[in-house]
């Protein structure tokens, strides 16, 4: 069972990784952030996953801490994204 | 009884990986912004939640599972608003551009 | 390989990734960032110095690991400091950049003809 | 090769990449949102390395404070962004850098391979001496008995930095509010959010801190997720950071070094040297300590996250 948490923990992980891609092409702002916050659910999962294979409670603590963290991130991000757009658009006119 | 809980948790899990994998694919092969943030919402969503259902049993005890549902609420919650304003942002870039 | 190894080496390297950004990035905001880049590298080395102590009962050895709970902190503070008053110089001088033979008291916003 | 250690590869080679791309990506939004991703990529390495403690204040304060304070930071600065590329050195120049940092990694790496084998140690030690603390966590132990004045200095480091943030507002805005006014949100997510989100946040934060006697957790986690969900109502519009003359505020910037100094010359009364407790109240001091510092941790990062007052007090 050890080794199955482990390896649900690396396949989840490497998921998320390979979510990231969407940072590096974007095209917009919105999908950069949608890679983070998908990596932020992936990384809550993974540590929960590791915290059950290697039998360490506290990990659960530590998955709580990133989530209250990650939403005030990810609502920070959200916010700042017209003001962060590319220098080359025009500033929102709304 | 150990057996058949192992053999839950190992579907769930199974289960919650797959929605990654989902949540993932739709991200880098849908076309346009609100249709990933579609398939992120499932992997934030079903994916974390069967995860979380599947180390229920494997909590030992009622509080930390308690713990574990809560912090999956926690990301429900967060997902249904981050979702409506990363949409919100999406739809006043593409008119932007 | 052992996982001390590992990611010791990864310590190393990021030291190393953090510290060219710090030299070659033109950006103030840029170095901030690539100095908090380093000093995730410096921290990790600290942790893995911490796990090579584990022993008595403990995953690891508290002292470093505790030294660089202090360390993120006080980083963090750091940080705050330098971001404002990269941001008063920006407000003052109206260009971010760090070249002291930059046109100074020019229009705000005025930086382009760099 | 074991499951362990592939995926422990598997995070290596993730820290390494985002790492390479903050550096690289030419959008500094990019970037702060790849450095984000780092901090929490880092919060799994900690806890392979056994280091609950430091995941957990990685995952508050490296990770998301620090991210969200250079995003806001790129956003003011977006203007300057094209300028600096003109200033980008030359090849040489960067060649010289690119030999310099090659040269510190291997040294680095060459330190890490030639460390004494066993390895020292001070965790027998922490643990022998644990007891009498009254502590059952070894690096609350450690940051509150053994290294206290390491933290009490830490304290105030971070209190004054405040003060040098507070101290280059412009003279006429001094004792107003820190950071730029934000607009109820209408339509009312964002604030719906601001309001059910803080009650449970807050919770969840002391009893983090808490959690720190007997288990990872602590001061400092606790008091960032305090802080955090502050600056989260703050961002909705539902509170207003308050202006930094008021005598409430200042009494809670001082509150947690405050207790902590006054315990710590207690000390030469009670125990015989200064931060020195008394077996028998050990861990009852500890704790008051503590309730102090996460109400300070709290205020004191929040404050530092809104920045210089940059509106008047007087409507």
């Amino acid at each position: 069972m050890t080794g199955f948490l482990l390896a649900a923990a690396g396949f989840v992980l490497a998921m998320v990784a390979l979510g990231l891609v969407r940072i590096l092409r974007g095209p917009g702002n919105a999908d950069r952030l949608m890679a983070a916050q998908l990596m932020g659910t992936g990384g809550i999962a993974t540590l929960l996953l590791l915290g059950a294979a290697t039998d360490v409670p506290a990990t659960r603590d530590a998955a709580l801490t990133l989530a209250l963290l990650a939403i005030f991130a990810t609502v920070a991000f959200v916010k700042g994204i017209p003001a962060a757009d590319d220098p080359d658009r025009t500033q929102e006119s709304e | 009884m150990s057996l058949v809980l192992d053999v839950f948790s190992i579907a769930a899990i199974c289960a919650g990986a797959f929605f990654f994998l989902a949540g993932t694919a739709g991200l880098l092969r849908f076309p346009d912004a609100l249709t990933r943030l579609h398939a992120l919402t499932k992997a934030d969503n079903l994916g974390l939640g069967l995860v979380v259902l599947g180390l229920l049993p494997r909590a030992g005890g009622v509080l930390p599972a308690l713990k574990l549902i809560a912090i999956w609420l926690l990301v429900l919650l967060a997902s249904a608003i981050v979702s409506q304003l990363i949409g919100r942002a999406a739809r006043r870039e593409s008119r932007l551009q | 390989m052992t996982s001390v190894t590992l990611f010791g080496l990864l310590g190393a390297l990021l030291v190393g990734l953090g510290l060219f950004g710090l030299l070659v990035h033109p950006h103030p905001l840029r170095k901030i960032l690539s100095f908090n880049l380093l000093g995730g590298g410096v921290f990790l080395f600290f942790g893995v110095v911490a796990r090579r102590g584990a022993g008595a009962g403990l995953g690891g050895d508290p002292v470093p690991q505790a030294l660089v709970i202090t360390g993120l902190v006080v980083a963090f503070a750091a940080t705050a400091l330098a971001v404002v008053l990269l941001l008063r110089l920006f407000q003052e001088s109206g260009s971010a950049t760090l070249r002291t033979d930059a046109p100074a008291g020019k229009d705000a916003g005025g930086a382009a003809d760099h | 090769m074991s499951w362990t250690l592939a995926l422990e590869a598997g995070l290596a080679a993730l820290v390494l990449g985002v790492a390479v791309w903050t550096l690289s990506v030419r959008q500094t939004f990019a970037a702060v949102v790849a450095f984000v991703v780092y901090g929490l990529a880092l919060t799994l390495v900690w806890v392979r390395l056994s280091a609950l403690d430091v995941a957990l204040t990685e995952a508050a304060i490296g990770s998301g404070l620090t991210g969200v304070l250079l995003l806001g930071a790129a956003a003011r600065l977006r203007a300057t962004e094209a300028d600096a590329v003109a200033e980008r050195p030359g090849a040489g120049v960067r060649a010289a850098a690119a030999a310099l940092a090659a040269l510190v990694a291997l040294a680095l790496a060459a330190a890490l391979l030639y460390l004494p084998e066993p390895a020292h140690t001070l965790a027998p030690a922490a643990m022998a001496e644990l007891p009498a603390t009254g502590m059952r966590n070894a690096v609350t132990g450690v940051l509150m008995a053994y290294r206290a004045a390491d933290t009490l200095l830490e304290k105030v480091v971070v209190l004054i930095s405040l003060i040098g943030v507070w101290s280059l507002a412009q003279d006429k805005l001094w004792g107003g509010r820190p950071g730029l006014l934000h607009h109820a949100d209408p339509d009312g997510a964002l604030a719906f959010l601001a309001r059910r989100l803080p009650p449970v946040g807050i919770v969840a934060g002391i009893y983090i801190a808490w959690l720190g006697a007997d288990q990872p957790g602590g001061a400092f986690p606790g008091g960032t997720i305090i802080a955090a969900m502050w600056l989260l109502a703050m961002m909705a519009g539902v509170t207003d950071a308050p202006p930094i003359s008021r005598r409430w505020l200042r009494l809670v910037l001082v509150a947690g070094p405050a207790v902590f100094l006054a315990v710590g010359f207690s000390g030469f009364f009670t125990a015989g040297a200064f931060l020195a407790y008394p077996v028998a109240y050990a861990k009852a001091l500890i704790v008051v300590i503590e309730v102090g510092m996460v109400l300070t941790i709290a205020a004191t990062l929040g404050l530092l996250m809104a920045g210089p007052p940059e509106r008047s007090d007087k409507p």
